[in-house]
């Protein structure tokens, strides 16, 4: 299962869990995964938050390919100058 | 901007016909020289005359002689020019480094010291340097010619001596004699590009011993307009510049500095620059004074 | 990809390709476009910076003369809230549109309220102040600690605090809340043997291009539009003018043109639907062009910051715990870069205890802009000073002090992920054996010394390359050029054609011709539009192996290609000269037409930026003035594809962070209104002010481009702050937190010492 | 009522009718079609808008275009020959001494004013002289070289 790091400021929303461990071979089925057990703050990181896969800032992860030891953050979106 | 007629006698004749006609028809004139002050006032919508005068093509307004002891600058001699003029660059060094403190190159191609002066901004650079240097304004009026002293012929913010209908045709000094020196130096953020946030001008004269005989120390940007320190230049009268000599220099200008808080600095820091400058500028006249001049 | 690359091209310094016209003044940049017919727009700005709009009368100005159009809000439609894709993170469009024109409150003074299109500007201008506007005038919210007040005057009445772990329940001028944080911090500080803890300060700046915002619109009845403007992207300008106008994006066409100067500032719009609506109103093309005034009263800024920084160390230098509270000002809008703060603030340490609160902050202050790393400089202008006093404190050397905490590559960044390869280690290593570091400071100098920071991002690109039928080659892309990136194009495009740069033209083409790509900014251009530039030569290169084993009459897999040629593999069995892009190129029209290669990619693997400046300062006890007697500034940049034009990001961004620290500020009076709108009091550096810039590259490749390249744009900007406030610290011997550093600043300072 | 105007660009006659209150900026971009001058404030604060008149430096956004009556303008359109870029174009390019290139056409222009009077300047010389010239994009480094090296070819010396 790939672990999805919570942003600091949304553990409330995941009872307080740092990291979750979330099935999903693919950004959907994840996130689908995540709404089933966690809606809102699904919801929040949907909203407020950039997906990060691996290391890597994704702003448009919808076909993205999720592995078993992928390692997921969600961080504040960044814009350029 | 707001609209108005340009027009640019040739002669002074011509020019004094002008302005008469205008004061007659109650036109609002402005007369313009170098105008990189006036151009982005009239942008900014702080003058809207109805007639602008282009003096540059009067020949006197463009004057840059020696004449015995007299240094003529025409009202429109362009900074650039009169700085590099050589009787300027070798016995007014302070008044050549105020003109090459205005504005930009750019700047310095056009604008006047007489222009500097009729603005009679606080901070003009020129103007404390030509009160220390004791320079008199010659004012074209409808009948003649007048002469002002420049500690004179600025009166307030923005406001000058000029009655309806004159216009200032040049400055003039006595060239220094011997053991004689002057300097100009101005406090900015940055080196160039701003407005002075004080200016000091000094123009120092030495006896055969080598004291002091006469000081003229000038302030800009420390009251609503440039003035002469006159306690500050007795300080030194008599003394041969010595450091505590330079202290009673700097505490009586900064006894008479004025300064306001704004933008560009509080009164408090204005004062105390004042007196930074003080020491500085008389150091440097000084110097003047005992190497015969430039730089 | 590997370090031991083998370059012909990259790596040189060839003249850009659009060098003469901008030498020459024939390049045409925003304000120099025309069209026949063409009317002179202007804008209405508000007098107040906070007031409810009662009323707005246009009759008088409409029927004035020569005008023909007035605009106002509510000509436009009412724009639903949505994120603004394109990397511009935190914006909204609906913030954008009230941002455009004022719609019942007007929210900082020199907000757009009315537009007015008349044959000549002076009629324009004079139509302006025939327009009635009735304001009831509400107290302005000029600071951070007057926004979060109690009793704050509401800047948007709407406004519930986002990223609370308990709901907001009250408007507020809080737009937002962001949190980071992991391990014990209580336990790290504990074990702390020195804590420095202070507060820092920066103030709004502008990103200063030279270039006030112009464009021209013209509307057709047939609802097709066209723009031409000065902007860092015009897909975004496309996309952003259609949302505030309601219409379709296919509607409009929007052609860029040269542009002079951005630095993140020309990323948004605000002149440009206006221009447009004017211009339907009025069936006549319509231009408009800021003054500079306007500039600074209604563009840009860069964000305010207030940073409360607590940072434990232990005796040997280590970092045990860190703790940062950092509010951002957004100005009228939300949308401060406070979170791209928040992970910058320690990102180049290893620290296991830490905290991190952010705070995005309503004022009535034109809504800030993307200005080079946003949210970074003032992040780590508060970090690297604390570095400074700490390794002051701990009688570390510095740099030293940095080498102990330094981030590698597996190290995870604070904001979480892994770091891949990076330079920070090697930056740190040239600052300690650079000359300016190692030679004796003068009498009366300060050195500082400071690490820059940023992520870098890649976003969308295309890019074609079409072989000419004599070999020669053109690009065409889509981000407008605006520090040198043709050269690097076209250094790309010869290097992997193995044609001479010379042979290259790049056209940064309009919205209808080059295909989908973001902005001109986040330090991607080199790196993402480069790398759909190498991918759509090799597109060439596939095809031209494909053509010549036709022509061969062999099959693909027994031909290569090699030093810009398609050879028979070695030990194939066909009599054949090699054939080179000109001979492909000869024989295209009978090989199955054009050689045209494509690609469009969302680019991955933009490897972050780090970098070290170091700066000698000297302070004027007397007067507090400074002068930088000497920079250096050391960047990681993965590959120099073209080493001028990095060195210039490296020296200009510095020379911006300069100025930031020094002397660039806004003035405001207590009404709200800036009093120092020019370039005459806003303190930009002029060349006396500078000495000569040093520069270091140091190349780290970057594995996620195929010739290494990360960004370089961004990250000079980052470190100046701190690296001169060190210094005057250093020379003033006394520690300064609030920037800018500027005379009175340091005087003052230096009478507390 | 319109001025009309009669004066040389870059050694042309030129004839224009102008309002009284149009700068030469204007009159060069709008009625002459010379937009290499740009405007970057209007106030003589960015020398964006560098001309010569009568060989004088100015800031022609500073300048009536009533005033060039009888006068004679050089701008950045004719520092060039049809052959060759002046050294100092040459040099900039050669430096990358320019990133967005808005700023450059003043910049050569004050640039060549201040060759003309010292062909030899020192760095801080040409630092001074061009303080009026605001880059925001290069740091002024690989300009003020620029100049240097195009100064020392153009005395002869190696660059």
């Amino acid at each position: 299962m790939a672990k999805v790091h919570v942003p600091f400021d949304l553990r409330h929303l995941a009872e307080g869990a740092a990291v979750l461990e979330v099935r999903g071979t693919c950004y959907r089925s994840l996130m689908a995964a995540l709404r089933d057990r966690y809606p809102v703050l699904e919801a929040a990181l949907v909203r407020d938050k950039a997906f990060v896969l691996d290391g890597e800032i994704l702003d448009s992860p919808l076909l993205e390919a999720v592995a078993p030891a992928s390692e997921i953050h969600f961080l504040p979106r960044i814009g350029g100058g | 901007m707001q609209g108005f007629a340009y027009e640019a006698p040739s002669s002074l004749d011509a020019l004094r016909a002008r302005l008469a006609a205008a004061q007659g028809a109650g036109e609002l004139t402005q007369v313009l020289a170098g105008g990189t002050d006036l151009l982005v006032q009239m942008k900014q919508g702080q003058r809207a005359p109805g007639l602008i005068l282009d003096i540059k093509r009067v020949g006197e307004t463009q004057a840059l002689t020696v004449d015995g002891d007299w240094l003529t600058i025409g009202a429109s001699v362009p900074a650039a020019k009169a700085k590099a003029f050589p009787l300027v660059a070798e016995a007014f060094p302070g008044l050549a480094h105020a003109i090459d403190l205005i504005g930009s190159s750019q700047i310095q191609g056009r604008a006047s010291l007489g222009g500097n002066l009729c603005n009679a901004s606080p901070a003009g650079d020129t103007i404390p340097a030509l009160i220390a240097n004791g320079f008199e304004a010659q004012i074209l009026t409808a009948d003649g010619l007048r002469t002002l002293p420049v500690e004179a012929f600025v009166t307030g913010v923005g406001k000058n001596a000029l009655a309806s209908g004159e216009v200032l045709l040049a400055l003039k000094a006595p060239v220094p004699g011997p053991r004689s020196g002057d300097a100009y130096q101005r406090f900015t953020p940055r080196t160039e590009m701003d407005i002075a946030v004080v200016g000091v001008g000094a123009r120092l004269t030495l006896d055969d011993a080598g004291v002091i005989a006469s000081a003229c120390i000038a302030l800009g940007a420390v009251a609503p307009q440039a003035f002469l320190a006159e306690a500050a230049g007795a300080a030194l009268v008599g003394t041969r510049g010595e450091p505590q000599a330079l202290e009673a220099a700097a505490a009586a200008a900064m006894a008479v500095a004025k300064p306001i808080s704004d933008k560009r600095g509080s009164a408090d820091f204005r004062r105390r620059i004042c007196g930074v400058l003080v020491k500085r500028v008389v150091a440097q006249a000084l110097e003047r004074c005992t190497t015969g001049g430039t730089k | 990809m590997s370090e031991a690359m083998d370059f012909k091209v990259i790596g040189t310094r060839p003249i850009r390709p659009d060098g003469v016209d901008k030498v020459t003044g024939r390049a045409s940049f925003g304000a120099d476009f025309s069209l026949p017919g063409m009317l002179e727009g202007a804008v209405l700005r508000s007098p107040h910076a906070h007031a409810r709009i009662k009323s707005i009368k246009t009759d008088a100005a409409l029927a004035a003369s020569g005008v023909k159009a007035v605009v106002t809000g509510a000509d436009f439609p009412q724009v639903a809230a949505g994120a603004i894709e394109g990397g511009e993170g935190g914006g909204d469009f609906a913030d954008l549109a009230g941002n455009v024109i004022a719609r019942g409150k007007v929210r900082y003074h020199g907000h757009a309220v009315a537009a007015v299109a008349a044959q000549s500007r002076a009629q324009a201008l004079a139509a302006l102040a025939l327009i009635e506007v009735e304001y009831e005038t509400l107290p302005a919210v000029l600071s951070l600690d007057a926004a979060l007040a109690e009793s704050a005057p509401l800047i948007d009445e709407g406004l519930m605090t986002s990223g609370l772990a308990e709901p907001a329940t009250a408007p507020s001028n809080l737009a937002s809340v962001i949190e980071m944080g992991n391990g014990d911090l209580d336990a790290g500080f504990a074990d702390a043997a020195l804590i420095v803890e202070r507060r820092y300060q920066t103030p709004t700046v502008h990103q200063g291009y030279i270039e006030p915002h112009a464009c021209v619109g013209r509307w057709g009845q047939d609802d097709q539009a066209m723009l031409w403007c000065c902007t860092q992207g015009a897909f975004d300008v496309r996309s952003m003018t259609a949302k505030v106008l309601g219409q379709p994006v296919g509607s409009l066409k929007v052609i860029p043109s040269e542009i002079g100067g951005g630095f993140g500032g020309k990323t948004t719009v605000y002149l440009e639907p206006l221009a447009l609506l004017l211009s339907k109103k009025s069936g006549r093309p319509v231009r408009m062009v800021m003054t500079r005034e306007e500039v600074f009263r209604a563009t840009g800024p860069a964000s305010a910051a207030t940073i409360d920084l607590r940072m434990g160390f232990s005796q040997d230098g280590k970092i045990t715990a860190a703790e940062a509270t950092m509010a951002y000002e957004a100005g009228a809008f939300p949308g401060s870069p406070v979170g791209p703060g928040t992970m910058c603030v320690f990102a180049p340490y290893r620290i296991a205890n830490f905290r991190i609160k952010g705070m995005d902050v309503l004022v009535n202050k034109p809504k800030a802009a993307a200005y080079r790393a946003p949210g970074a400089p003032q992040a780590l202008f508060a970090t690297e000073s604390a570095m400074d006093e700490a390794a002051d404190k701990l009688g570390i050397d510095p740099i030293e002090l940095r080498l102990r905490n330094a981030v590698e590559e597996g190290d995870s960044a604070i904001y979480g992920p892994k770091f891949g390869p990076i330079g920070l280690r090697a930056c740190l290593e040239a600052a300690a054996a650079h000359p300016h570091y190692t030679k004796a400071k003068d009498a009366g100098v300060g050195r500082g010394v400071a690490v820059g920071f940023w992520f870098n991002v890649g976003l969308q690109s295309s890019a074609e390359v079409h072989i000419n039928e004599d070999g020669t080659v053109t690009v065409i892309e889509g981000n407008p050029d605006i520090g040198g990136s043709r050269a690097s194009m076209a250094l790309m495009a010869a290097e992997t054609l193995g044609v001479p740069y010379e042979s290259v033209r790049v056209v940064v083409a309009d919205t209808e011709t080059a295909g989908f790509t973001n902005v001109t900014g986040g330090s991607r251009v080199t790196f993402a539009t480069g790398m759909a530039v190498v991918e759509a030569s090799k597109d060439i290169i596939a095809q031209c192996c494909s053509r010549a084993a036709s022509l061969w009459s062999t099959d693909e897999d027994m031909v290569e290609w090699r030093d810009g040629a398609v050879h028979p593999r070695p030990g194939v069995n066909v009599e054949a000269k090699p054939l080179s892009l000109k001979d492909l190129a000869g024989k295209a029209g009978r090989t199955g037409g054009p050689l045209l290669g494509k690609a469009s990619l969302n680019a991955r693997g933009a490897g972050p930026g780090f970098s070290v400046n170091l700066c000698d300062a000297l302070v004027d006890q007397e007067t507090g003035q400074v002068q930088v007697k000497a920079f250096t500034a050391i960047q990681d940049a993965g590959k120099a594809i073209h080493p001028s034009y990095v060195e210039g990001q490296l020296q200009g961004g510095a020379v911006q962070g300069i100025g930031w620290a020094l002397n660039e500020e806004y003035v405001y009076s207590p009404e709200g209104v800036m009093e120092n709108a020019g370039f005459l009091d806003y303190r930009i550096p002029v060349a006396s002010d500078l000495p000569m810039i040093d520069t270091q590259i140091i190349e780290v490749p970057n594995p996620g481009h195929p010739y290494g390249v990360r960004g370089v744009g961004e990250t000079p900007i980052v470190a100046p702050l701190a690296a001169v406030a060190n210094a005057v610290s250093a020379s003033a011997g006394v520690r300064m937190t609030e920037l800018p550093l500027s005379p009175p600043r340091v005087l003052e300072a230096l009478d507390q010492a | 009522m319109k001025v009309h105007v009669q004066t040389e660009v870059n050694g042309e006659a030129v004839e224009f009718l102008c309002d009284p209150t149009a700068t030469l900026l204007d009159v060069l971009r709008d009625n002459l079609g010379l937009r290499g001058s740009k405007e970057g404030c209007g106030t003589g604060d960015c020398g964006a808008c560098s001309v010569e008149l009568d060989g004088a430096l100015a800031c022609s956004c500073l300048i009536l275009a009533a005033e060039t009556q009888g006068r004679s303008v050089a701008t950045i359109e004719g520092v060039a020959t049809p052959e060759a870029l002046h050294p100092l174009q040459s040099h900039l390019l050669k430096s990358a001494g320019l990133q967005c290139g808005v700023c450059t056409p003043g910049i050569v222009v004050a640039a060549k004013h201040l060759l003309e009077e010292d062909p030899n300047p020192t760095e801080e010389a040409v630092r001074y002289f061009l303080a009026g010239n605001l880059c925001r994009c290069t740091g002024y480094d690989k300009i003020i070289r620029a100049v240097l090296d195009a100064a020392a070819e153009m005395r002869g010396e190696a660059a």
